[in-house]
């Protein structure tokens, strides 16, 4: 079994081992034994892949490919760079701190569980793969666990918000599947045979007028996911109704696999289409990333107020992506990193302050810092992080991404990067608004004696804090092994 | 020479922070304050032996001060910019240095008397030392965006020192304000600092300061708007600055941030943060001398200026002791921001250079000590407001004393420390602009003026009923107190002009007589006036409130700024710009999305019933189907 | 052969037969009735088969055999449908199609 | 003469079909059905089938109808006034009607058939013969289908009819 196939092999025996568990106990207790594992493979892979990368000059490394489905010149090929080794290991952790969330999830423990991995069993996929269609295939698994995950263990009107966030995302995977037939059958345009193989596409030169057929189409197609303005409606519905640890998921985890998408498919697959569309994708980016923190102020669900920042956070990944150079590609990687972790944090601390007062709303919830300092502390410190505050990853993200965008001189990219700059001061605006109403201020008498945190969450809590700051005040190898992946890319672009 | 060993100057009191801040409910609050202390004594003892050896044992080159620098990269953007972490020791920084450990060290020393009994004593002293840490680095930068970097971390130790006391709406809301105003600011540094970094290739500040160098010779390769791109770059870092700086019109956050302990306030709020503008522009004075001729640096002399004078006016009419002493710093930093701008380079022309410089030093000294007096009498008192005080000379001689030093040097009265460095200041403003002059005289006699109205109200005037009897302070208080009285009056003795000069090459500065009685003169009217006005309660005051009237109102209103902000961010930002932004993602954007959804559902409620159950309406519907289909078909194969 | 009769009239009485059977189908409300329009139905077609053998093709018989299997065929549908008829209407005392909805939905 | 024995045949068959299909009283309906299928064994006899005539008169008229007409007594009053279906539906299936005769006549009539001219009748014994026949063309097989179809059925319907278990069950159960 080769290094990278056991992401998929092991979360598929967490599961079978699930159904063997009886009750809340032996459940969660082997989620977070699969989950461990999955975490101390990550960091193994971390490890082998720079070790391999030092003699291996490959694009990807630890490659494997196996026929699938021969017809259609399908494949299991399988390879990482370090793009797809880091969003590994951010998965890792947050299905593993997503576990310790749900400790204590009382209802149906074995199915959430389940469902819960074989979420992670989607990115894993996702993450490793080199072929489309295997690719889509895993994006699918990833997609569709959360519909059962927010309709059954939700809050709220919560059919409704599974309803919609699965159809939004299906319609985009919908589109995306046109996107990447279009590509496939383009892929003999040298006279070559079919292929889904991401690597032998990216040799051929794709015709300029499929490029630019077929760009749009895959770009949104992931970008939804990402939740691109106008398509992002479906996040804070979703998000206010998920349970803790879908959340963190969804919007830590899942939500990157539409920045990642359109790096390693749109963007590397169809460069000149890339070119030539990325004007519109710059604006509606950018609006995204203005118009989702200027959503945020006004929401009073801590829920919604993240889910706009998500929106915000994400349209600057994908801003980054459109910027086609390799400082604004590491911000974007560096961003999806980041972000992953903070929101995740983000929803975390949110469900934890959630189960112990029953309410969400800001205006109800106030003075936490003396009541639950743990918990609201840390919460500063993501809101911090998620304000760019240098010391955490949001600032290395951000500041990598404003510097690539600035390397464009033309009116256009300069207006659009500086609207996306100014982004980071309405960023404080919510999020300081928030501190000073929920954790700050007098103590209310309904919150007097709140439970202490508990040790699983404080794990739970620690394990995305440390990433945060890690990749805040140490951000140069990580930056580095990025842009080390990222130069085969670039030069498609360069063109 | 090897300077390495100063990163442990902001390293130990980071250490501080930490191990503070992560134990803060296991280590008794006697033993915090006294990490803390030692802490910062350290790093003190580390500055001072810096500059020593700095000063004294480091041979000058050419007679110039020589830039030492020791850096390694913290991350890479493109092959050639990068950003690096590292220390800059050159006179400036070490001046720095001595400020910031000096101050912060008092000020610790202070807050173990003043916060006693507080039941976040060690986090206080947590955040102490995280401040500490951020503007040492700020200080130490290398490059700009080191210095962007560190000056986040100031703006956020800031936020957490001012609402240190979460509880209070008010000190929330002043936190909020002082960090989204400085955020606000820092967005056009931001801006700058990369078009800087674009447009030269770097961040460094000894390839950007280099007078001859790639960056400042070529400055008209770019131009924007008429203007070289650079000299944009410099206005937005010193916006930036202005919004640190509290210059007008970012200056508003800085009254309110007095909600924070009053040490705090001493600290961030009057000694150290609040110059970091200061200290960035004299950082990048050379960008600011050359490029465009000195174009940016016109606007950072007027603005200053008008900071200057527009501070001294509200500071006037202010009842808050701490909001007077506030706009007295916004005040004095206008007035370092306007002999920044008026200051030329080399030799003898860069007084105004040297004189900014040396008021920072002397400034730090007796604001902080002005602060720490007020907090001393807030602390016997248990009041902010003038009018709750009076004749407190009887209950608190030692703060009397020291804070009528310090009053005396903020006046300008030799030969305490102010008089030395304002006199060098309106020397410079002299030679530069006349009204520049004018401005900065008559901001000298308001600040007598207001200084001594302060001083006469509090320690004089009226006999107040005190609830508890007021009485002086302990002696962890009054130490610093004494400390700082003495650094204020022999601060200004430093041959400053040995050590800190436009182009790093010492030269003799020596008084302008007529100048500096012209200012002394000015000085000491005000001091009269508010000798005649305060001494004893009298009816000119009142008298002068009316005869001034709406002006007056306008003044104390701080010229309606606040309201005028608030205009803009809560009724147009909020209810022009988000709130529609609100309904339109509700009513347009989503209302579009669930209405494919609903629309779909819509629909198939309309086409269920053509499943009535009724097979014959099937029958009919596959009939009529066949009979189309034929009809159609018959159509097309017809010929 | 009809004399006199081109196969084109006989065809088009079995069209109107057959439509006519249509038309019964459609509107009848009681399944006896929908039974009765399914004969008229079945027999335009069996007429079909018997005059196309006859007018076209007149040495062979399929055409008079399928009559006669069409006819037995509708012999024993209509028994089993009117054994399914009894039945219903000893479940729900009703032959009505409205009372014989379960499809809906 | 066969010519008027045909329109005569053709009037009785469509009117008496069309008044079938238009009563109003059920037994009446089935009495215009039965005219309607001797109107057939006539046009049958016309056309020289005689024994698909008599089969059409045997199993039509003589069994489906009087099934058909027991089944009405056994669930009808007899002067019942049948229920109708509202007019909207009765246009609509007029015009699917009347459209799908005119597009079926449509295409008879521009359709060129190769009439061939005989008059031979065809005798019981051939059909006996074909029927029966095992060699080319022959329809034994068929013949055995609908044998075991028949008995099929007739089992079939009276398990249906009879089954009174369930029907006790079923209110047993109502």
């Amino acid at each position: 079994m080769d290094i990278l196939s056991l992401f998929v092999v092991v979360p598929v025996i967490t599961i079978l081992a699930l159904f063997l568990a009886k009750g809340l106990k032996q459940s969660r207790i082997v989620a977070m034994a699969g989950s461990l594992v999955q975490l101390a493979m990550a960091f193994h892979l971390v490890y082998a892949y720079v070790k391999e990368r030092a003699i291996n000059d490959d694009i990807m490394v630890f490659m494997r490919d196996v026929v699938w489905y021969e017809d259609f010149n399908i494949h299991y090929a399988i390879g990482v760079d370090g793009i797809s080794v880091a969003l590994i290991t951010l998965t890792a952790i947050v299905v593993l701190a997503g576990v310790f969330i749900s400790w204590m999830m009382e209802d149906l423990p074995k199915e959430f569980f389940v469902s819960l991995i074989v979420l992670a069993t989607g990115v894993y996929g996702f993450f490793i793969s080199i072929d489309l269609f295997t690719m889509f295939v895993f994006y699918e698994i990833a997609v569709i666990p959360m519909y059962l995950l927010i309709g059954i263990w939700g809050t709220g009107p919560k059919e409704h918000a599974a309803m919609k966030l699965t159809l939004m995302l299906m319609g985009a995977s919908a589109v995306l599947l046109v996107g990447i037939l279009g590509i496939y059958l383009n892929s003999n345009a040298d006279g070559g045979p079919l292929t889904f193989n991401i690597l032998e596409i990216a040799q051929v030169n794709i015709p300029f007028a499929a490029q630019q057929l077929f760009f749009p189409l895959t770009f949104i197609g992931f970008a939804v996911l990402g939740a691109l303005f106008p398509f992002h409606t479906w996040s804070p519905d979703g998000h206010a109704s998920a349970p803790t640890a879908v959340s963190m998921l969804h919007a830590g985890v899942l939500m990157k696999l539409g920045g990642y998408g359109v790096f390693r498919v749109a963007m590397f697959l169809l460069p000149e289409g890339a070119m030539d569309w990325s004007w519109f994708f710059i604006i509606l980016s950018a609006t995204g990333v203005i118009y989702g923190a200027l959503g945020a102020v006004r929401q009073t669900d801590l829920k919604y107020i993240n889910a706009y920042s998500s929106v915000s956070h994400l349209g600057m990944v994908l801003f980054a992506l459109l910027m086609l150079n390799k400082t604004a590609w590491t911000g974007a990687i560096l961003q999806s990193l980041s972000h992953g972790f903070m929101t995740a944090l983000f929803f975390a601390l949110i469900g934890m302050i959630y189960g112990r007062t029953k309410t969400r709303d800001i205006y109800k919830l106030g003075g936490l810092l003396k009541v639950i300092p743990f918990i609201s502390v840390v919460y500063v410190i993501a809101g911090m992080a998620s304000l760019g505050l240098p010391g955490f990853s949001g600032f290395t993200a951000e500041m990598n991404i404003f510097v690539g965008a600035f390397q464009h001189t033309d009116m256009f990219h300069r207006v659009a990067t500086i609207v996306s700059i100014s982004a980071i001061v309405v960023t404080a605006v919510y999020i300081l608004r928030v501190i000073g109403l929920m954790l700050m201020g007098p103590v209310k008498s309904e919150f007097k004696d709140l439970p202490k945190v508990r040790w699983y969450e404080v794990t739970g809590i620690l394990l995305l804090l440390i990433p945060i700051t890690a990749l805040g005040v140490a951000p140069l190898w990580i930056s580095d092994l990025i842009m080390e992946s990222i130069k085969p890319f670039i030069q498609g672009v360069i063109q | 020479m090897n300077f390495s060993y100063t990163i442990l100057i902001p390293l130990i009191p980071f250490v501080v922070f930490l191990i503070l801040g992560l134990n803060h409910k296991r280590i008794k609050p006697a033993v915090s304050g006294y990490i803390g202390v030692f802490g910062l004594m350290a790093s003190a003892f580390l500055s001072y032996f810096t500059a020593y050896k700095y000063f004294f044992t480091v041979p000058k080159i050419d007679g110039i001060y020589q830039q030492i620098t020791h850096k390694t990269v913290w991350m890479n953007f493109t092959d050639t910019l990068h950003i690096d972490m590292g220390v800059l020791i050159d006179p400036i920084s070490i001046m720095m240095l001595i400020v910031v450990t000096t101050i912060s060290l008092l000020v610790h020393i202070y807050s173990r008397g003043y916060m006693k009994g507080d039941p976040g004593y060690t986090k206080f002293f947590a955040f102490l030392g995280l401040f500490t840490f951020s503007m040492l680095g700020l200080v130490l930068a290398t490059n700009l965006f080191q210095i962007y970097i560190f000056w986040e971390l100031v703006g956020v130790s800031s936020f957490l020192l001012i609402g240190y006391y979460y509880t209070k709406p008010s000190a929330i809301i002043a936190a909020k304000k002082a960090f989204i105003v400085t955020r606000f600011a820092d967005l056009f540094f931001l801006i700058g600092i990369i078009t800087i970094g674009f447009y030269t290739g770097t961040f460094d500040f000894e390839t950007l300061n280099d007078p001859t160098g790639e960056v400042i010779t070529n400055w008209a390769s770019t131009s924007f708007m008429g203007l070289s791109v650079l000299t944009w770059a410099l206005i937005l870092i010193f916006i930036g600055g202005a919004g640190k700086s509290a210059m007008f019109p970012l200056h508003i956050w800085l009254p309110d941030a007095m909600e924070g302990p009053t040490p705090v306030s001493a600290l961030i709020h009057a000694a150290t943060m609040v110059v970091a503008g200061v200290y960035l522009v004299a950082r990048l004075f050379p960008m600011y001398y050359f490029i465009e001729d000195g174009f940016a640096l016109n606007i950072v002399a007027y603005v200053g200026g008008f900071s200057s004078l527009f501070a001294a006016i509200i500071a006037i009419t202010q009842k808050d002791i701490k909001r007077v002493l506030a706009f007295s710093t916004m005040s004095q930093i206008g007035y370092m921001m306007m002999a920044l701008g008026v200051s030329g380079y080399d030799g003898h022309e860069g007084v105004g250079y040297m004189a900014s410089m040396f008021h920072l030093f002397t400034h730090s000294m007796f604001k902080a000590l002005l602060f720490l007096g007020a907090g001393s009498v807030i602390h016997a008192v248990h009041s902010n407001m003038m009018g709750d005080m009076g004749n407190l000379k009887k209950y608190m001689p030692i703060t009397n004393i020291t804070f009528l030093i310090a009053a005396f040097a903020i006046a300008g009265v030799p030969p305490f420390a102010g008089f030395w460095s304002k006199d060098e200041i309106l020397v410079a403003a002299f030679e530069y602009s006349k009204p520049l002059y004018a401005v900065g005289l008559i901001v000298a006699g308001l600040t007598a003026f207001y200084m001594f109205r302060l001083y006469f109200s509090i320690f004089h005037g009226k006999k107040t009923a005190y609830k508890h009897t007021p009485h002086e302070a302990p002696a962890s208080m009054t130490f610093p107190l004494l400390f700082l009285a003495v650094m204020s009056v022999v601060a200004g003795f430093i041959p400053f002009s040995n050590f800190v000069t436009a182009n790093k090459e010492p030269f003799e500065a020596h008084l302008n007589y007529p100048l500096a009685a012209i200012a002394v003169a000015t000085g000491l009217i005000g001091i009269i006036l508010a000798y005649v006005f305060y001494k004893n309660p009298t009816e000119y005051p009142a008298k002068c409130r009316k005869a001034f009237g709406s002006f007056y109102k306008w003044a104390y209103a701080k010229f309606y700024m606040d309201e005028l902000y608030f205009f803009v961010t809560r009724k147009i930002i909020f209810n022009c710009v988000s709130q529609p932004i609100a309904w339109f993602d509700k009513n347009v954007i989503d209302a579009f999305m669930e209405g494919i959804g609903s629309g779909t559902l819509k629909a198939s409620e309309k086409t269920k019933k053509m499943q009535s159950g009724y097979f014959q309406d099937y029958a009919m519907a596959f009939v009529g189907g066949v009979v189309v289909i034929s009809i159609v078909l018959i159509y097309i194969f017809k010929n | 052969m009809i004399l006199g009769v081109s196969i084109y009239e006989i065809l088009s009485l079995t069209t109107i037969l057959f439509f006519i059977g249509i038309y019964g189908f459609f509107t009848r409300k009681n399944l006896i009735s929908v039974l009765m329009s399914i004969e008229l139905i079945l027999n335009a077609t069996v007429i079909n088969f018997v005059v196309i053998n006859k007018y076209m093709f007149p040495e062979k018989l399929e055409g008079a055999i399928f009559g006669i299997f069409i006819i037995a065929v509708a012999a024993a549908e209509t028994a089993l449908a009117i054994a399914i008829i009894i039945n219903l209407y000893r479940q729900i005392t009703s032959v009505e199609v409205d009372d014989t909805t379960t499809l809906k939905y | 003469m066969e010519q008027i024995i045909f329109y005569i045949l053709a009037v009785v068959i469509i009117g008496m079909a069309f008044a079938s299909v238009t009563s109003k009283k059920m037994l009446r309906s089935v009495i215009y059905l039965l005219f309607v299928l001797m109107g057939i064994a006539g046009l049958y006899f016309l056309l020289d089938y005689n024994f698909l005539a008599a089969v059409q008169l045997t199993v039509y008229a003589g069994g489906v109808i009087v099934l058909v007409i027991f089944s009405v007594f056994l669930i009808h009053h007899l002067e019942m006034e049948l229920e109708m279906a509202n007019l909207r539906k009765k246009i609509i299936a007029a015009l699917i009607s009347i459209g799908g005769i005119a597009t079926f006549l449509w295409v008879i009539w521009n359709h060129h058939f190769n009439v061939v001219e005989n008059y031979n009748a065809i005798e019981v014994r051939d059909i006996g013969l074909k029927l029966l026949s095992t060699g080319d063309g022959g329809f034994i097989l068929p013949f055995e289908v609908i044998s075991i179809l028949l008995l099929a059925a007739m089992i079939g319907a009276i398990i249906v009819a009879k089954s009174n278990k369930l029907t006790d069950k079923n209110e047993a159960q109502s």
